[in-house]
């Protein structure tokens, strides 16, 4: 079990900088590879819970330095989809392939360790940790995270040097989304904002391929969203991939480039935004009269 | 604390299916060796059901007790360590009383006041069973609920109350604070001898009708005092907990405390419901313990407590009827293993099948049951 | 107990005033509360005429309780104040470690027999014993809920001690020779403080011990206070070792995820932290450590039998380990200091304070003590609460208990920011520091 | 009710004349005896007359107003070897040389190998019987009880020739008191013939004992030896009387002679007989008159046996002229075995004086004649044999062992 | 006349003030939107009302009483029905038992009552013994109306009950609450789907940061270039 932790090609202490320039290495080997071979790649997904089918037979793609919506009515089986992407659950049937691996029912450590990281629809910071804590506690492939290494007296100073190598990362992401000065403070005293932003710079610091994220913008306030978004499309830039989970059409409609339709645990439709707000089936099954 | 919690892998079915299919697999085994050894009578009839009673005996006092575990762990949301000890409060309330009455006139007041802490006023002197002093007997029962459910609210009102919004860990280590401070201010008063205060129980003939259906001859009246008192309680708690608003309104607090405070429930009365039924329960459990053992002693509740656990865990907390269930299980676990173990390995058998239950069946027996 | 809160404020507001590192002022501040305890016992004693040798004595003895508990207390700190696991069955991994080193070291004509191996041996089997059942109980206790798990553990800890207890185990006939658990009545072994006497016969230390000897006489203390002072002082030193084996994992990596765990550990996992294996590894080492600390105090005693190790043991641990506060190493330390000094043994020496002054004779019910008082004589009433004082002494655990969760659910130390790193990062490193980055 | 100071403060003793005492200072003791035996626990109730009888010799001697300065301590072993071993730790940091205790076998056994034997402790158990205590070292663990080997002997031999019994089963303490005596009873009854059936163990203190008694029963011996403590015993007891029609004998030893017992159980237990070592010392009259005034009630088991324990210590202290381990037990035989004046509670008084000055004397207690043997054992005992009413005990016989 | 009049109102948690001086009134039978930032304080405005909140100053006068420090049945009985805006459903009681906790404060359910609300959302009459919880979150919410209705208040109030709707229940929920203030029911709704609400209500309030901003007709403020601006989205 130990052993798949090893994770796909990701240098561990790389600092930001130096992911700029590998992401911009893939964006220019990927034009090529974006169309032949997708990020992400779940088929006929199916959950059930007892009596109930949450999700039945979902298909879909996530392509390369994407940001891809994913909406659909209340009990849709979203939420149920993203929890069998990243190992919370084991699907029933189906398989999920993310960078040519098959994660299938790997455990959510796994799957993150492959560089699928997530982010909760309720924030999920370790409150009684303070904010630098929380950001330390995600760089993959850490020494000290051995007891011996971290007890050992000589192997020690390994631990030791490259604590010093991620604390300065953790700052520099912290300035990133500009809670650097949060850095002393417990998790569990930030506002809400604060913690969504906290979460996604963990994400990040965990140097991960893609990203998913289950309602970041729900509860959150009109210039805190447009801060996020902006953010977001940075990150895009820098080559990474984005799955969101939002019900806020305006947030769906002007940034995604793709987006998912579920209903009923299947996939209804799929496309560019503005197809999607014109395909009548959507617009009966979610939309409504409105819009 | 979050232990384990909030993983919802449920691809760990396998092993829990192993862990389960053996424990059927062995409840099986278990029973088809019990017909062998009864048909080739290395068994006698007469044991198996004498350990069948016993186990039915035991298993109604610890549903007792379990019921009120059960209440304040859903309603409270606390694992309650202290309720042992209620329990042993009923017992040296009731007895007192039972013993201010009944020795009247026959024994010092210093020994009836403090339960033979003295060794004076022997019990068959006093005429401590069902025949010589029912009176006195039964206004003990009645008084170690009273006593007791006075107790547990004075506890509530000094310390429960005051935590309310802080958690089930707090809580649970200020219960353990309860529980030693309550023990111990008893064992100041009773000090710590165990010592008998029930005379030996009248056993009258069984009317041959009753002895052709069961093989019993005699009937030890103080266990049928405890049965049928047993039984009638839980019928009530049943009846009431059915029949009136008060169980729907305990189930709501335990699903949801804030939504009851605005839906109009008086929560604080609710909860002081929810003590007067369990501690009541409690304590009576431990008048009756008493009344069938003959022996009390300080440690009467809280030795038993872990047996009340296993009984609410098996049944799935919250729910009365699994706990009642679960406790028909320990009770039964822990006088039939006799079949094949010595008995002071009994408890081991009741603590390792809660245990395996749990892997097989991690939110116990009956989870998803109601309370009431 | 809010004296002693205040009293450490003061402490720490003078020890952290200087700009030692955090370990060392921890140290000063541990070191300073037990000074500071132990002058005013002694004042207190020998002003009330308790007499030199007891007292000395009494000090002893709260040190040796404080050394064990503080063993006991770390390892399950490590579990709980540290991971989150509320592990409620302590005293059987401690029994499991003890009599492991019993059966290991126990004579082979004794009955029960043993195996008669060297002690070292033996407490190493014995933790290695201890980790070996953690490992089978955390298989199914890791598993199920939260509050499942302390019920679990609590099962554990009983089967394990009524199997001890049980005659079924008591002596099992290999080869000719009882071997066992010896029942009720327990097994007996080499103590483990016979090395005392071996360390004196080694030429350094015996001139070491022999000066503590003379230094005793000289002041009048007997030489079994000296004695079992030596063993005590073995103890301490394992307090220091526990102390900065816990603290390497608290600041460390690893000691951030085991924080992480037990906040949320569904945020961790997916974080790419393999939280089972953790919590499988710091489960079987905080055992260990239990099975360690168990050996080294009962090990004291040439037997051990199966009702040292009640339920209630483990609930005395968790007391010391909330008094301290938990989460933190040193706090563990102070609750363990603070729980044997004022809650186990204090009232033991107010015992011997009112034994010197007064000659009370406790009446034989607290009837005949009321009797008395109401006709003017308190003496009896005050003979009957020092009779009882070792029940009055559990309600004071009590009592104190539901204060602290009151009114400090945080114990002595309060909520301290221990960050779980293996570098400061309580300030973010100046540019110069900063330099190996490339930005 | 744990043990109570008395006589620390000791400041009704007035003169120290004798400053024999190398100590010197005015207010240091000349005699420094601990108790060390169950007040509370499984053994509470014998062990707190044991008690009373184990200091009665320091309120004798300090109302006979003795020029000695006598210190008494006492220490509560709550039937606990853990309690009972910091109760010993306590006395030996605070310098007492002699201990009178402990009762129960399991805290005497404790105590000795932790305590008495490092710290060179002399200790003289009233009360422990166990045959363990044999092989354990005789110059610190001394003992005015016999042996159970000889109780165990006395056991079989009224079982199989009196009571004629052929089958026995035993049920037993699960401690060391326990098993050693129903090791010895088994094998004397084999040796003479019979047969035992089942041999159960039980623990102290258990809520119900009905499934113990189930399999000690299950093939219907002859006679029942049950082994135990009076807080067990009642349960056991009660158990058996409601679940079992009352046509067993039932034996009990020394630990189970308790006058309350028929009336805490509810039963005159006719059925039941015991044997317990007797108390008929050269001075017995002497010993229960003067426990009777003191204390009111009548004394019980092992009293006498405490009393001479205490005594012996205080002897051996004066004549040692040092409160030193070592010293005094190198004298404990002097003043105990034959050779010299006769002293016994009766002129105990007289008798610390010629300890102090050196004389010879031999010690002839309540219980016995108190001779030590190599090992701390008594060389000779008498046992009682005993039957229950509902009002407690009676004496029927006696019978006569000697080494 | 006012039904309800809350004016300087202070509140908060603990010590820490979230309200600070806000007024709000809603008269007999009318329509009465809150919108604002998150964290302006609406749902604590509402909490307040039923004395959830540290109460700092202020009055709450409701129906010609003051109701501040009334317990929450008492102004239950008052005439106040109440939809808090998470967790709004008892997930182990079926639906049938949901609604009779609505009634609990009367000696009998109302049968009439249970008729009606029956009869406004269909689907509690067809799942009536399905477990609340198990329901999907639009019909929680009708549950959750249909529980504050069970007692006919005077003043309905709702705390986002749209909230992670899919738009086509949004709809849905918007109408069913203009039925309930057609049949007389004042109605108080807090909105973070601002635009809507605004379009329905009778009059609105906008709140930042625990004061009052703005107050005008729903229409006027939709209409004001600086609300739609602020709050609403442009
Ligand atoms: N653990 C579970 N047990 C039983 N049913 C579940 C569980 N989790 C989800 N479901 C059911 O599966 C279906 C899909 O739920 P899911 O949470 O995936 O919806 P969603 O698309 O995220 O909806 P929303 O937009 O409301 O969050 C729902 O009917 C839900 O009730
Ligand atoms: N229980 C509480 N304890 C402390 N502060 C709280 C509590 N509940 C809310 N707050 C704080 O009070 C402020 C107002 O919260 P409130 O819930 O009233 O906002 P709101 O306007 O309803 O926002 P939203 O639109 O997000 O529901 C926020 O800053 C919030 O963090
Ligand atoms: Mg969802
Ligand atoms: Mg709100």
């Amino acid at each position: 079990m130990s052993d798949a932790e090893t994770n796909v090609g990701s240098d561990t202490v790389a600092d930001s900088s130096a992911r700029t320039e590998s992401a911009e290495e893939v964006t220019e080997t990927t034009g090529r590879r974006t169309v032949d071979e997708p990020i992400l790649q779940v088929d006929d997904l199916v959950k059930r819970f007892g009596g109930i089918t949450a999700v039945d037979g979902a298909s879909f793609q996530v392509e390369r330095g994407t940001i891809t919506g994913l909406i659909g009515p209340n009990g849709a089986g979203k939420s149920t989809t993203f929890n069998c992407i990243t190992g919370v659950y084991t699907p029933n049937e189906g398989s999920v392939v993310f960078e040519g691996t098959d994660i299938t029912g790997r455990d959510p450590y796994q799957v993150a360790n492959q560089g699928l990281v997530r982010t909760f629809q309720i924030a999920r910071e370790l409150p009684e940790m303070t904010v630098l804590e929380n950001m330390m506690l995600a760089p993959k492939n850490q020494l000290g995270e051995s007891l011996w290494r971290s007890v050992a007296p000589i192997a020690r100073r390994d631990v030791v040097e490259q604590e010093e190598e991620l604390r300065e990362r953790a700052w520099e992401m912290l300035e990133f989304f500009e809670i650097d000065h949060l850095a002393g403070e417990y998790a569990g005293n930030l506002s809400g904002g604060q913690r969504k932003l906290l979460e996604m710079a963990r994400a990040l610091l965990t140097d991960p391929e893609m990203l998913l994220l289950d309602e970041p913008m729900a509860g959150v306030n009109p210039s805190l969203e447009k801060k996020l978004l902006s953010h977001i499309h940075e990150l895009q830039d820098q080559g990474y991939t984005f799955l969101l989970v939002e019900h806020d059409m305006d947030v769906i409609m002007n940034h995604c480039e793709h987006v998912i339709v579920m209903h009923q645990g299947t996939v209804l439709a799929e496309g560019e935004a503005a197809e999607i707000k014109a395909n009548e089936e959507v617009i009966e099954a979610y939309l409504g009269g409105e819009v | 604390m979050s232990t384990g919690h909030g993983r919802g892998r449920l691809s760990n079915l396998t092993p829990q299916e192993v862990v389960g299919g053996l424990l059927l697999a062995g409840i099986g085994i278990l029973v088809l060796d019990l017909v062998r050894l009864v048909v080739t009578g290395e068994l006698p009839l007469g044991r198996l059901w004498s350990y069948t009673w016993n186990g039915i005996v035991d298993s109604l006092y610890i549903g007792l007790a379990a019921i009120g575990l059960s209440m304040t762990y859903s309603i409270l949301r606390f694992a309650n360590f202290s309720h042992g000890d209620l329990v042993t409060t009923g017992a040296f309330s009731g007895w007192t009383v039972a013993y201010l009455i009944g020795g009247l006139g026959v024994a010092d007041l210093s020994s009836r006041l403090l339960l033979r802490a003295d060794g004076g006023a022997q019990p068959g002197s006093v005429g401590m069973d069902v025949l010589s002093a029912p009176i006195a007997i039964l206004v003990g029962l009645v008084i170690s609920a009273i006593v007791t459910i006075l107790v547990a609210l004075a506890i509530d009102r000094l310390v429960y109350r005051r935590l309310r919004d802080a958690g089930g860990i707090p809580l649970l280590i200020a219960s353990v604070g309860v529980a030693l401070a309550l023990r111990y201010l008893i064992a100041f008063v009773y000090t710590t001898d165990t010592r008998i205060v029930v005379a030996s129980p009248p056993q009258p003939e069984l009317p041959a009708a009753i002895q052709s259906v069961v093989p019993m001859e005699t009937i030890n009246l103080h266990e049928a005092t405890l049965v049928i008192s047993a039984l009638a309680l839980i019928i009530g708690v049943h009846l009431l907990l059915q029949y009136t608003k008060l169980g729907k309104s305990m189930r709501a607090m335990s699903d949801n405390k804030d939504l009851a405070l605005i839906t109009g429930i008086p929560t604080e009365r609710v909860i002081f419901a929810t003590w007067v039924i369990g501690s009541g329960l409690a304590g009576v459990a431990g008048y009756l313990i008493v009344l069938d053992r003959g022996q009390i002693t300080i440690n009467l509740g809280w030795f038993l407590l872990l047996l009340i656990f296993a009984a609410v865990i098996l049944g799935g907390i919250g729910s009365i009827y699994g706990a009642l269930a679960g406790s028909l299980v320990i009770g039964l676990t822990i006088n039939l293993s006799l079949v094949w173990i010595p008995a002071d390995l009994n408890e081991i058998a009741a603590f390792t099948l809660m245990i395996l239950v749990l892997i097989f069946k991690p939110d116990g027996l009956f989870s998803g049951v109601e309370t009431a | 107990m809010s004296d002693a809160s205040e009293t450490i404020d003061e402490l720490r507001a003078k020890v952290t005033d200087n700009d030692l590192p955090q370990w060392a002022t921890d140290l000063l501040l541990i070191a300073a509360f037990v000074a500071a305890t132990f002058a005013g016992f002694a004042i207190v004693g020998l002003l009330t005429g308790v007499g030199l040798n007891e007292t000395v004595g009494f000090m002893r003895l709260v040190t040796f309780f404080a050394a064990v508990y503080a063993l006991v207390v770390l390892a399950l700190n490590l579990h709980w104040g540290y991971t989150g696991l509320f592990n409620i069955g302590v005293a059987g991994f401690m029994a499991v470690g003890v009599y492991t080193m019993a059966i290991l070291t126990a004579s082979p004509d004794g009955s029960p027999a043993g195996l008669g191996l060297p002690i070292p041996i033996g407490v190493i089997g014995g933790m290695l014993a201890s980790g070996l059942v953690g490992l089978v109980v955390s298989l199914p206790a890791l598993r199920v809920r939260a509050d499942y798990f302390a019920i679990v553990t609590l099962g554990f800890s009983e089967i394990i001690r009524l199997a001890l207890l049980s005659g079924s185990l008591r002596s099992v006939e290999v080869g000719g020779t009882e071997y066992g658990t010896g029942g009720g009545s327990g097994i007996s072994y080499t103590p483990v403080d016979s090395v005392i006497p071996w360390l004196l016969d080694v030429p350094g230390i015996g001139f070491v011990g022999d000066q503590f000897f003379a230094i005793g006489e000289m002041a009048g203390i007997q030489s079994s206070i000296i004695q079992s002072g030596l063993y005590t002082g073995v103890l301490i030193a394992f307090v220091v070792l526990f102390y900065l084996f816990l603290t390497r994992i608290a600041y460390s990596p690893f000691g951030r995820v085991l924080k992480a765990i037990r906040e949320d550990e569904l945020a961790a996992r997916s974080l790419g932290k393999n939280t089972d294996r953790m919590k499988i590894t710091v489960f079987v080492v905080g055992c260990m450590l239990m099975g360690l600390a168990g050996i080294l105090w009962m090990g004291s005693q040439s037997r051990v039998n199966p009702d040292s190790f009640m339920p209630i043991v483990t609930f005395y641990i968790f007391v010391a380990l909330i008094v301290g506060g938990s989460g933190s190493n040193t706090g563990s330390i102070v609750g363990a200091f603070a729980f044997a000094a004022f809650l186990w043994q204090g009232p033991r020496f107010i015992r011997s304070i009112v034994r010197a002054n007064v000659d009370v004779r406790s009446p034989q019910t607290v009837y005949d003590a009321f009797l008395e008082l109401a006709s003017g004589d308190p003496l009896p009433m005050l003979g009957y609460v020092i009779g009882t004082l070792d029940e009055l002494r559990f309600v004071l655990v009590g009592v104190v208990l539901i204060v602290l969760m009151i009114w400090k659910p945080d114990g002595l130390l309060g909520h301290r920011k221990e960050l779980a790193a293996a570098t400061d990062i309580s300030r973010r490193p100046t540019a110069t520091d900063g330099g190996e980055t490339d930005e | 009710l744990d043990g109570n100071g008395n006589g620390n403060g000791g400041n009704g003793n007035g003169g120290n004349g004798n400053g024999g005492n190398g100590n010197g200072g005015s207010d240091d003791p000349d005699v420094m005896v601990g108790t060390l035996l169950p007040v509370t626990g499984d053994l509470g109730s014998l062990g707190a007359p044991i008690r009373d009888a184990a200091i009665l010799p320091g309120s004798q001697l300090e109302d006979e107003g003795v020029a000695y300065e006598i210190d008494i301590r006492e220490e509560d072993t709550e039937t606990d070897p853990q309690a009972g071993i910091s109760g010993a730790q306590a006395l030996a940091d605070a310098g007492y040389p002699s201990v009178t205790g402990a009762a129960s076998s399991a805290v005497t056994i404790a105590v000795a190998e932790d305590i008495f034997f490092p710290n060179e402790v002399v200790g003289i158990s009233p009360a422990s019987t166990s045959p363990d205590i044999t092989d354990m070292d005789g110059d610190y663990l001394l003992r005015t009880a016999p042996s159970d080997a000889w109780q165990g002997e006395a056991m079989a031999e009224i079982a199989y020739e009196e009571e004629g019994a052929e089958t026995l089963s035993t049920f037993f303490l699960n401690n060391d008191y326990g098993q050693g005596l129903q090791d010895t009873v088994v094998e004397n009854f084999e040796d003479l013939g019979g047969e035992v059936l089942e041999e159960v163990a039980f623990e102290p203190e258990q809520p119900s004992y009905d499934s113990e008694l189930q399999s000690a029963l299950a093939d219907d011996p002859d006679l029942m030896v049950i082994v135990g403590y009076p807080d067990s015993g009642e349960q056991i007891f009660r158990d058996y009387y409601i679940n079992f029609d009352n046509d067993h004998t039932i034996m009990v030893p020394d630990g189970l002679q308790d006058n309350a017992l028929p009336g805490n159980v509810d039963n005159p237990m006719s059925n039941v007989i015991g044997t317990a070592p007797s108390a008929r010392g050269p001075e017995a009259e002497t010993f229960n008159e003067m426990y009777e005034d003191t204390y009111g009630d009548g004394p019980g088991v092992f009293t006498g046996q405490a009393y001479d324990a205490t005594a012996i210590h205080m002897l051996a202290q004066l004549r040692a002229d040092d409160l030193s381990g070592p010293a005094v037990s190198a004298e404990i035989r002097e003043v105990a075995n034959p050779g010299g004046e006769e002293i016994g509670p009766s002129n105990l008084a007289d008798g610390l004086d010629m300890a102090a000055d050196g004389e010879e004397i031999q010690y002839q207690g309540a219980s016995s004649v108190t001779n030590f043997d190599e090992n701390g054992d008594m060389e000779a005992v008498t046992y009682d044999l005993f039957e229950f009413d509902e009002d407690g005990y009676h004496i029927t016989e006696t019978i006569e062992f000697e080494s | 006349m006012a039904l309800l009049e809350v004016s300087d109102l202070d509140a908060g948690y603990g010590d820490l003030q979230i309200l600070e001086g806000v007024d709000l009134d809603v008269a007999d039978g009318e329509y009465v939107t809150i919108v604002g930032p998150n964290g302006a304080g609406k749902s604590t405005v509402m909490k307040s009302i039923f004395g959830l909140t540290e109460y700092m100053g202020g009055s709450i006068v409701f129906d010609d009483s003051e109701i501040h420090g009334y317990r929450p049945e008492d102004i239950i009985q008052t005439g106040v029905g109440y939809v808090p805006q998470n967790d709004n459903v008892f997930p182990s009681l079926s639906v049938i038992e949901n609604l009779e906790m609505g009634a609990y404060i009367l000696d009998e359910v109302p049968e009439d009552r249970l008729a009606t609300i029956f009869d406004r959302f269909p689907i509690l009459a067809e799942r009536r013994d399905q477990k609340a919880g198990t329901m999907s979150g639009g019909q929680q919410q009708m549950l959750a109306m249909g529980r504050a209705l069970m007692l006919e208040p005077d003043l309905l109030m709702l705390d986002e009950p749209s909230a992670g709707l899919a738009p086509d229940l949004v709809e849905d929920m918007f109408d069913r609450i203009d039925e309930i203030n057609d049949d007389g029911t004042a109605v108080l709704l807090v909105e973070q789907n601002a635009k809507e609400a605004l379009r329905r209500c009778d009059r609105g309030y906008v709140l930042v940061q625990g004061k009052n901003r703005y107050e005008d007709s729903g229409d006027a403020l939709l209409a004001d270039d600086q609300v739609r601006q602020d709050f609403l989205g442009g």
